[in-house]
Parts: structure tokens; C-alpha cells; sequence
């Protein structure tokens, strides 16, 4: 199950320009990838690519599981800006259906587990459009402790501690720490200090 | 001119009306004017099927459908006329801040509903064997169907708030522009009506026996009685669901 | 009485279906009514019990 | 002063939204023409029958499409925050807000007004009655937009939105429906059309004078 | 199995946000009803005309009832994020988005079906019409999801040019209206409507066939 | 033009419950107030009633500029998690509608002046809906300096460091500073962890 994520010059357009230099890069299993730069560096939009939620302009990204050519959703999770929760549903139904797409049979055991260890277990049949700012980001992180196995799934993390209390922010780099130890990749950008304890660590300066 | 129900109470404090302004004083009230609601429909009920269906004659015109008319016209009027109740204790509402006004008229609204559907249906059926058509777009049916409409209005939008006091007011003003607009909505359906001389046959204008009348009227305060109970009895469920952190309501249920 | 048998009155001189569908929906609509009434009613006292504070 | 400075403001940024996205005239417009369009091909194209419905046709679907551009009015500033700062202006609310439905009026109503004419080529309607149709018209759709702003503010932040919105405020332009209709048919059958077209323009000023009231009250109990 | 789950899932999703917001097959509905009710304001009310525009005027109803609700089908996903789940998910995209048609025609055309007939009777129409014009709308409303879901899907994110291919691909729908009109006007008439109801079931199996591969490239296209 | 705030006994009412116990609390010119709470404590429920877009469901809140009783909208400036852009406009056109609703003739100066001390006057041109969530957020900010005389309106801000980069959090402070100097309130909630220098401090925990 070891993942490896490879970068060959990648490059990212917007409005006709290129956003950073290309970037080559190669990342190996249980490795901490730090995007920095500043307001409008590109970070976002690197991480939506890596995600293949959007195409690079030029250059190769190529996932690996356990030594094969996977696809980015095969190979990925990724929690951004918008939290993927629609307003009218509850909590839990909103990560039922992204388990489902996700490929897993339902398993609400599963998902309340992942909430309490986000320390929202309560607020699992709340509709989404009543909770507060912080609630919803941590309910929407659930959805990258729903995979299988540990180590899985490569995280991709788009200012994950934006909204999140002070208690919470340890908590999650917490989670991000084990998922570490067990083999996964985790690419994460943010503007706020965090401390991860992590075999590797690398970091992409856009 | 708005005020919350506090400065309301500052207000009115001690008069005797503003007394039963608390759902607390009021919910015992309600109750007793349900079970003489209750009462009243039951016998009134009775007294009126039996004259209209017993005592009265056979219509020269119209045979016997025309003992629909026992129920129809009550519900036309009771549509109306509760719709007008609704209107004025959501401006009591709004000017006074009153969360008994609101629930009062929340209580009105799916009675006069069901009292419209019960006026078309009935008048439908009605037009049948009269006018050889269940519907012609006649001016005094198209307005009820267009109050119909005004009373699905209020009760979708008070139902699409999730914050309660939001959804009193929000349905209140509602309900008013209703209000303001209904005399002129039925004034140009009647224009429109009289401009197309559409259907050659309308309701009205066939002199009633006397008796006919006498149970007309008295199926019209059984009909009366019937929406004042109902209209009671979800008030005071919406008082319990509420006020459902009070004391008082704690105790009541034990 | 002005009915000649009970048949006849509920022919209604042939109008039975006009007559009687309209009564019955009243029926049905105050039933469905009340049901729903004491439902409600009943759901709210229940409610009551579970509110915290 | 300010007022003005705030609803010149209000009334500047609505055309500064419509050029920069040319749908929110141009899709209104374009339902219009597909409501028109669509309507031989379902009742027959017999010159007779259209000249009989054209009318009715033509003002129903200006209407539907004037109506459908209500939540432009106040969602999407809900949604990005920008409701606030109208919110929070210190100026009359119900000013900004009858400045915004002026500027929505003027920006999806011309289209509608424009094209009416040669819709009524399609249905074979005689050019004074084309002429009347879109004066009638142009009081209509501002009258509906008015009552319309009533609902859309309630309904800001409620569940329900668009269509919720349609039931609300439907049954309310009934009457500038059954007037304006009124009148380009009197024309068709040579009648003069000043009756209808002043009890129009009446419910059009009496829409004028409380929607703004209402419309601001709306939004303050919906956004409270 | 894992499509099955996941297509699954996301028609189950559909069905909680219908009852979790009823408004949102009940909107249609009763926009459908308020339209079907307003026309006879604008056309006048002679049992004839009205029969005459019944057919016509019910069919364009349902078909605007859902034409309004295409933006359902992936807008609301675009702005939450949920949209990237969809995007995301290892299964052919293409029947994911059948699915949530498929659920959107059952939720929103389920009530206009069956509102039909007891609309049939307010245009004075035979019983006989009514049921076939049922039929029809049963027909129509899928294939008008179906071919909208291409538009929706080009228009979620409204990139230029985006608008000018939603126009182009909305005339698509006329087969279907012409098929389903003209049934219901057979039997208005006497005659058999069989191969105007085949036709247009052909066209929805055309539409079933390709639309979902189309809608999906197009949301690959327009998120990119 | 000394500002004030008083609250008597406020309390915020969602979903039937109050969220915290009764406020009460004096605040006078050039005082910093950390509003601080755990996710879902009531934060932004309190700024907005605050910044009167919302209302409390019970108590007193009481604006003062010079000495008299002012509503909101005269004594308050307020940047919540919603930037107030619309993202078809662009930043220019954005700002000066805020001025002019606020009761300011249009100044494309200031409002330059305005988004250069935010170091995005390059994108003032710009659709907001091409910028980066950073460059949004530092755009809406520019909102608070809007204002003619430094100082004369309270700073109401939810998370205002939110998407900022390290740099920015760092100006962003600054202009606090300045601000509060100039005998302005500033009322801000935040997660992240931030050292504004400050005459006064006032603490409201949740
Ligand atoms: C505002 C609502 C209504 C009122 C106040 C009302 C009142 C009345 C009254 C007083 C009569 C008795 C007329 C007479 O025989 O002298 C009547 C008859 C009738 N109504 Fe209504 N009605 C209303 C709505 C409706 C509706 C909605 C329908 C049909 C859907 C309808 C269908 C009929 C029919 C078929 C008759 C008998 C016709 C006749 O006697 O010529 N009415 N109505
Ligand atoms: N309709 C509702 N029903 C029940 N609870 C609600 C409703 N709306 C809001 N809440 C609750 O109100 C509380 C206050 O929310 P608020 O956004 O003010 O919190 P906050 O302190 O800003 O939190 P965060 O740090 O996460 O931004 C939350 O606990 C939320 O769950
Ligand atoms: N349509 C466009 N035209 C021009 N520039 C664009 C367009 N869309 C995005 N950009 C630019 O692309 C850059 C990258 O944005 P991105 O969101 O990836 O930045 P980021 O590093 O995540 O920034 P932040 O820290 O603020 O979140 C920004 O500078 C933005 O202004
Ligand atoms: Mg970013
Ligand atoms: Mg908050």
C-alpha cells in the first residue's frame, strides 16, 4: 500500500500566466509536504491539481499505490476551502454520501467514529446549514478518517486549521501525525505555525 | 410604531385585555371556548342536516343537488372570513409584538385552507349536474381559488423558517400584502369576468325558500363553531410546543 | 317526512353522486383534521418531556 | 445628499453587473423567446388560434420571465455578505431597495419591452395592438417586480427560494395580468385600450408607494 | 457493485434533500398549478379557447415547471464543494449524473403527472386527453432533464460561451413537445395517438442514450 | 469623536438555547476586546448583534460617539467570514459601493490609499472572482480604512486573520494598533494566535 506521488515540471496557468516555476518533485510514503507562499502564490490551485480536480498547464503528475500508476481519486482526499456539505442534509448523510462515492459500503459505525475523533459525535444528525463556522470544517475533515485502511489515502489539505479552536488545531495535527506513521502522504498549505511530528518533511516554496 | 412584547407590556400593563396576551393566561381560556366550539358545531350540526335534508322542499329548478348548498356556502364563507382573521391578529402581531397573535393565526390558516378546498370541491360538484362542467371561470369560484392559493402562500413560507419568531413575522407580512391585495384581486377578477362574458352561467341570484335559509344559517354557525374549536385546539398545541421550557406547561402534562 | 324510503333519499333524485360526494369529502376533510389535530397535540405534549433546561 | 450618493450607488452597481455578466438580461430575455417560440408548436400554428392566444401568451411569459430574475434581487448578496452593508447603511433602506428594483426593472424589462413587438409579429397581432402589448408590459413587469422584492426579501434566508417566491407573488399581479392583457385585447377588437392601461398604471403606483415599506421591512425580519 | 453503490448513494441523496425541503418538488408543482391557473386571465375564459390552449398551455407548464429546476442538478454542488465529490469518485461520472436525473424526474415529475388530469378538467378537456397528456408529460419531463443536464452542466461554473450552447441545446426539447402536444391533440380530435406517444418515447431513449455521456464531459470541461 | 459600547445583560438566542450567559460589559475609546470561545461558543452570533445585523434576544447594547447614542450603523465597520465582494465585480467597483453605502462620495483615491496599505492595490482591477482567498480577504479589509478619520468607527472583526499570510497577519496588526491609537474599539474573535500592541485589553470568553 505505499504511495509515492511524482512531480515533473508541473506548471499551473491562470488568467494567461504562469503562477510559479515548474516544480519537480518526488514524495515518498509517510512524507509531511509543506506548500508555502504567499497570498496568491498558487498554493490552491496546486493542491486542486495534485487532486485532479483541475488540469496543470504543463508537466506530469503521477500517483502511486503500492508501486502501480493510480489515479488521483483512487489515490487522494482532499478537503478545501468549501466544506462539500450540502446546507439541508445532516451531518451524518452528507458523509454517507461522500463514503458512497468514495467507494464505501455504508458503515454509519465508521463514520461516528471518525466524528468523535473530531470531537463532533453530537452534532452527527445536525442539518449542516445550523452549525458554526469551526463545526462545519471539523465535520467536513471527518471525511479523511473514513478510509479503510490508515495510510491509505494521500491527504490533501488546503488551510486545514482555518476555523478550528485552538483544542481542535492540536487535534488535528495529531491525526495528521499518525496518518504520517502509517504510510500515507499529507500535503497541507497554511498561513497559521502548526507543529507536526513527522519522519519527513518536505517543502514546496511557490 | 412596532413594538416588542416587552414595551408592549410596559405599556398595557394591567388593562384587562392584555392579561390574556400571555399564552399562559390565555391556554385555559382556549380551552373552554374549544369544548363550547365543539358543542355548538355538533348541535347546530344536527339541527341544520335534519331541516335541510328533512324539512326542506325539493328545489323547482335545481332537485335535490341543490342541498349541497348546506355546506357550500358556509365553507365559501368561512374561507373568507378566516382569512380576514389571520390578516388582522398578524397585524395585531406586528404592532404589538405578541407571540399569542402570531400563534393565533398560524392556528387560523389550515382551517381556512381545508375550507377553501371544501368550497371548490363542493362547488364542483355542484356545477356538474348544474352547468354540465365541474369548473367554468367564473368570477366569485376563480377568487377562491386564488384565496386558496394566498393560504398555501402563507403556510409554505411560515413553514420554510427554521427560526420560529422569523417565521411569525415573516408569514405576518405576508399575510398583510394579502390582505391589502385581496379586495383588489377580486375586483379586477369580476372586471375581467363581466369583460368576457365567458360562462353564460354563474352562481346566484335563485330565490330561496325561507326554510332553505333558516338551515343555510344555522349550517353557517355550526361551520362557524367548527373553525373556532379547530382553530383553538392548535393553538393551544402550539402554546404547549412553545412554551414547552415553562413551568406551567411541566406541570400541566404531569 | 318528504322522503318516500330511505333508497330515495339517498338517490337524491338521482343526484346521489353530487350530493354525497361533497358530503363525504367534507367528512373525510374534518376526519383528516382532527387526526392530524390530535397528533400534534400529541407529539407536543411528548416533546415537552425530552426539553431540557 | 447621501441618500442620493447611496442610491446612485445601489442603482450604478446593478448596471455594472449587467455588463459584466450579460446572462442576468440575456437569460430572462432568452426564456422569454422560449416561452413564445414554444407555444405553436404546442397548440397548432393556424394563423386564427394564435392571434386568439397571442396576447395572453406573450404577456404570461414577460411576467414568468421577469419573475424568475427575482432572486437576483437579494440572494446572492445574502450568500457573498454584500447584504450587510445595505443592511447597514445609515439611508432609508426601502430608498436603496426601490433603487435596486428600478435598476432591475430598466435592465431585464427594455429587453422584454424591445422584443415583445416582434413576438407579436410571430402570433400575427395587428402593430397598434403590438404597441399597446408592450406598454402594457412595461408597467406590468416593474409592478411585478415590486410585489416580487416583498417575497424575495422574506425569503432571503429561508429554505424555498425561487419558485417559493413564484407562488407568493403570482397571485398578487393577477390584476396587472387581467389589465394588461385587457387592454391589448380591447385593441385587437378595436376598442381603446385607456381604461385598462390606467387601472394598470394605478395598481402600478399603489405598488410603488408600499412595496419599497414592505419589501425593507421584509428584509429586516428575514435577516434579523 | 461499487457503481451501484455510489449511483445509489447519490440517487438516495436526492430523495433526503425532497424531504428534508419539500419545497423543492413542491415549488414545481405548484408553480405548475399557479401558471396553468393564470392563463385563463390572459387568453379569457370561453370554454371553446380554452379547450383549444389546454393541451398546449398544460404541456409548456410542466416543461417550464422543470426547466426550473435544472439549476438544482449541480449549482448548489458547485458552490457547497460537493460538485468535487461527484468529480472525484472513481465510477463513470456519466451514471452518477443519470442517477440524480433520474431521481430529479421521479421527485419533481411525480407530482406534475399526476397534477395533469385535475388540470385537464379545469381546460374543460374530455377525460380521455387527460390521461394521454399525462402520459405525454411522463415522457417529457425526463427527456427535458435529461438534455437540460447538458446545459446545467455547462453552465455550472458560466464560463464564457457557456450561456450561447445552454440556448443551443434547449430547442432540443421541441421534438418532444411537438410529439407530446400533438398526442394529446389526436385524441382531443378522435384519433389514435399511438405513433406520436412512440416517437417521443423513441426521442427519450435517444436522449437516455447519449445525454448522461455528454453531461458529463461537460462538467468535466466547465470545473476544469 | 470618542467612541463607547455598553452591554447589559445580552444574551444570543439559536435553535431555542442560549449560547452563553448574560453579557454585561463597559468599553470605552481605544480599547481592544478579545472576544474568545471554544467552536460553536457564539462568536459570530455576538459581532453580528454587535454590528446590529442580527438581534439579541435579550439585554441592552448601546452605541456611543461623542458622548450620544448612536445606532450600529454609524459607530460600527464589520468584516465577517463573508467578504461583502461580489465576485463579477471588480475590487474597485466593490469598494466604492461599500463608501458610497456608508455614506461617502466616491474617492478612487482613498480607496486606492486604502488596498496599497494592504499591499493589493495591483489588483485593484481585478474580478473578485479571479483572486486568491487571500487576496479576497485583504480586499475586504480595505473596507475598514475607508473611513474619513482614523478611529472614528468600531472594528468589528470575525476571524480577520483568516487566509492572511504571515506577512499580512503582521500588517493587519499594525493597522490595529494605529487604529486603536487613534481611539477607535476593535472587538476581533480569533483561533489563530495574535500580538497587537494595545493600550487597553479587554477580554469577553464564551
Ligand atoms: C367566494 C366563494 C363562494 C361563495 C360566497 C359562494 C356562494 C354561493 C351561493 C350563495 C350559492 C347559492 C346561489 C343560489 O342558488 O342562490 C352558490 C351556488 C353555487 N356555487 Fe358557489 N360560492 C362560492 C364559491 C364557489 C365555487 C369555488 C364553486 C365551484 C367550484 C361554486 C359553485 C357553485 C355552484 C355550482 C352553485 C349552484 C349554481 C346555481 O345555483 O346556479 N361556488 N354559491
Ligand atoms: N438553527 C440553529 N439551531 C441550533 N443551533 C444553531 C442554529 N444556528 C446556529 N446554531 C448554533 O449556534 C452556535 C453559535 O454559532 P456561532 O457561529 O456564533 O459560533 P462561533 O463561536 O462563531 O463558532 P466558530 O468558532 O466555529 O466560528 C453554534 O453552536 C451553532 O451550532
Ligand atoms: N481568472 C484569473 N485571471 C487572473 N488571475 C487569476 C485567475 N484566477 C486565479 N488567478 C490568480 O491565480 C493565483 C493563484 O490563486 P490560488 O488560489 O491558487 O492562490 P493561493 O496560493 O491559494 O493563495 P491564498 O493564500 O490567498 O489562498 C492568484 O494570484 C489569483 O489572483
Ligand atoms: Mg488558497
Ligand atoms: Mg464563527
Amino acid at each position: 500500500m505505499a504511495l509515492s506521488l511524482q512531480l515533473r515540471d508541473v506548471q499551473i496557468e491562470r488568467g494567461g500566466r504562469s503562477l510559479f516555476s515548474p516544480i519537480t518533485a518526488t514524495i515518498g510514503a509517510g512524507t509531511l509536504v509543506y506548500v508555502r507562499g504567499a497570498n496568491g502564490a498558487g498554493k490552491t490551485s496546486l493542491l486542486r491539481a495534485l487532486a485532479g480536480l483541475a488540469a496543470s498547464s504543463a508537466g506530469e503528475i503521477r500517483w502511486g499505490v503500492s508501486g502501480e500508476t493510480a489515479s488521483a481519486s483512487v489515490a487522494t482526499s482532499f478537503v478545501g476551502h468549501a466544506n462539500a456539505m450540502n446546507d439541508a442534509l445532516t451531518v451524518l448523510e452528507n458523509l454517507s454520501y461522500a463514503a458512497a462515492l468514495a467507494g464505501q459500503a455504508y458503515q454509519p459505525v465508521r463514520i461516528g467514529h471518525a466524528l468523535d475523533q473530531l470531537g463532533v459525535f453530537k452534532l452527527a444528525l445536525r442539518r449542516v446549514g445550523t452549525l458554526s463556522q469551526g463545526q462545519r470544517k471539523r465535520a467536513a475533515l471527518a471525511r479523511l478518517l473514513l478510509r479503510e485502511t490508515p495510510g491509505s489515502r494521500a491527504w490533501l489539505l488546503d488551510e486545514p486549521f482555518v476555523a478550528l479552536d485552538v483544542d481542535t488545531q492540536k487535534l488535528l495535527e495529531q491525526l495528521i501525525a499518525n496518518e504520517l506513521r502509517a504510510g500515507a502522504i499529507v500535503l497541507l498549505s497554511s498561513h497559521q505555525s502548526f507543529s507536526i511530528a513527522s519522519p519527513q518533511l518536505t517543502e514546496i516554496a511557490l | 410604531m412596532a413594538r416588542t412584547e416587552q414595551q408592549s407590556n410596559d405599556r398595557f400593563q394591567g388593562r384587562w385585555f392584555w392579561r390574556y396576551a400571555s399564552p399562559a393566561a390565555f391556554y385555559p381560556v382556549a380551552g373552554r371556548i374549544e369544548k363550547i366550539g365543539w358543542f355548538l358545531a355538533i348541535t347546530l350540526a344536527i339541527i341544520g342536516l335534519y331541516i335541510g335534508f328533512f324539512r326542506a322542499p325539493t328545489d323547482a329548478q335545481q332537485g335535490e343537488v341543490y342541498r349541497v348548498i348546506y355546506i357550500h356556502v358556509p365553507a365559501a364563507w368561512m374561507a373568507m372570513i378566516i382569512y380576514l382573521a389571520m390578516a388582522f391578529w398578524s397585524a395585531t402581531g406586528l404592532v404589538l409584538g405578541t407571540r399569542l397573535s402570531f400563534m393565533m393565526s398560524h392556528a387560523l390558516a389550515p382551517t381556512g385552507a381545508i375550507m377553501a378546498v371544501i368550497a371548490l370541491w363542493t362547488g364542483a360538484l355542484w356545477g356538474r349536474p348544474t352547468w354540465g362542467t365541474y369548473w367554468v371561470w367564473d368570477a366569485r369560484l376563480t377568487s377562491t381559488l386564488i384565496l386558496f392559493f394566498l393560504y398555501v402562500g402563507y403556510m409554505a413560507l411560515a413553514a420554510s423558517f427554521d427560526d420560529k419568531k422569523k417565521g411569525d413575522r415573516a408569514s405576518a407580512l405576508i399575510a398583510l400584502v394579502g390582505a391589502v391585495n385581496v379586495p383588489i384581486i377580486y375586483f379586477s377578477v369580476n372586471w375581467w369576468n363581466t369583460l368576457h362574458q365567458g360562462s353564460s352561467v354563474r352562481p346566484g341570484s335563485s330565490s330561496m325558500a325561507s326554510i332553505m335559509l333558516t338551515a343555510m344559517l344555522i349550517m353557517t354557525f355550526a361551520f362557524w363553531a367548527y373553525c373556532v374549536a379547530a382553530a383553538m385546539h392548535r393553538l393551544r398545541t402550539q402554546i404547549i410546543e412553545r412554551e414547552s421550557g415553562a413551568q406551567w406547561v411541566k406541570e400541566l402534562v404531569k | 317526512m318528504i322522503w318516500e324510503s330511505w333508497s330515495a333519499f339517498w338517490a337524491m333524485g338521482g343526484r346521489g353522486f353530487f350530493v354525497w360526494g361533497s358530503y363525504g369529502a367534507l367528512l373525510i376533510a374534518i376526519l383528516a383534521e382532527l387526526i392530524v389535530l390530535r397528533g400534534a397535540r400529541k407529539k407536543a405534549l411528548e416533546s415537552v418531556d425530552e426539553f431540557p433546561r | 445628499m447621501s441618500l442620493r450618493l447611496a442610491a446612485s450607488a445601489v442603482f450604478r452597481r446593478e448596471f455594472q453587473l449587467f455588463a459584466r455578466r450579460k446572462s442576468d438580461w440575456a437569460n430572462p430575455l432568452m426564456f422569454f423567446v422560449i416561452v413564445c417560440s414554444l407555444f405553436p408548436f404546442a397548440v397548432g400554428s393556424e394563423t386564427e388560434r394564435l392571434r386568439g392566444i397571442g396576447v395572453g401568451v406573450i404577456f404570461v411569459g414577460a411576467l414568468l420571465a421577469a419573475l424568475l430574475t427575482l432572486p437576483r434581487l437579494f440572494d446572492e448578496d445574502a450568500r457573498d455578505g454584500s447584504l450587510d452593508l445595505l443592511l447597514n447603511s445609515n439611508e432609508p433602506l426601502a430608498m436603496l431597495v426601490l433603487a435596486r428594483v428600478a435598476a432591475l426593472s430598466i435592465g431585464i424589462g427594455a429587453p422584454l419591452i424591445l422584443a415583445t413587438p416582434l413576438f407579436s409579429l410571430l402570433y400575427a397581432l395587428p402593430s397598434d395592438v403590438a404597441l399597446v402589448l408592450a406598454l402594457a408590459v412595461a408597467l406590468a413587469v416593474p409592478t411585478l417586480l415590486l410585489v416580487g422584492a416583498i417575497a424575495a426579501a422574506l425569503l432571503v434566508t429561508a429554505r424555498g427560494g425561487a419558485i417559493l417566491t413564484a407562488v407568493l407573488v403570482l397571485p398578487l399581479t393577477i390584476p396587472t395580468l387581467i389589465f394588461g392583457a385587457g387592454a391589448a385585447s380591447k385593441v385587437l377588437y378595436g376598442e381603446s385600450p385607456f381604461a385598462e392601461l390606467s387601472l394598470q398604471a394605478a395598481y402600478l403606483l399603489f405598488a410603488l408607494a408600499l412595496s419599497p415599506l414592505a419589501a425593507s421591512a421584509a428584509l429586516k425580519i428575514s435577516t434579523d
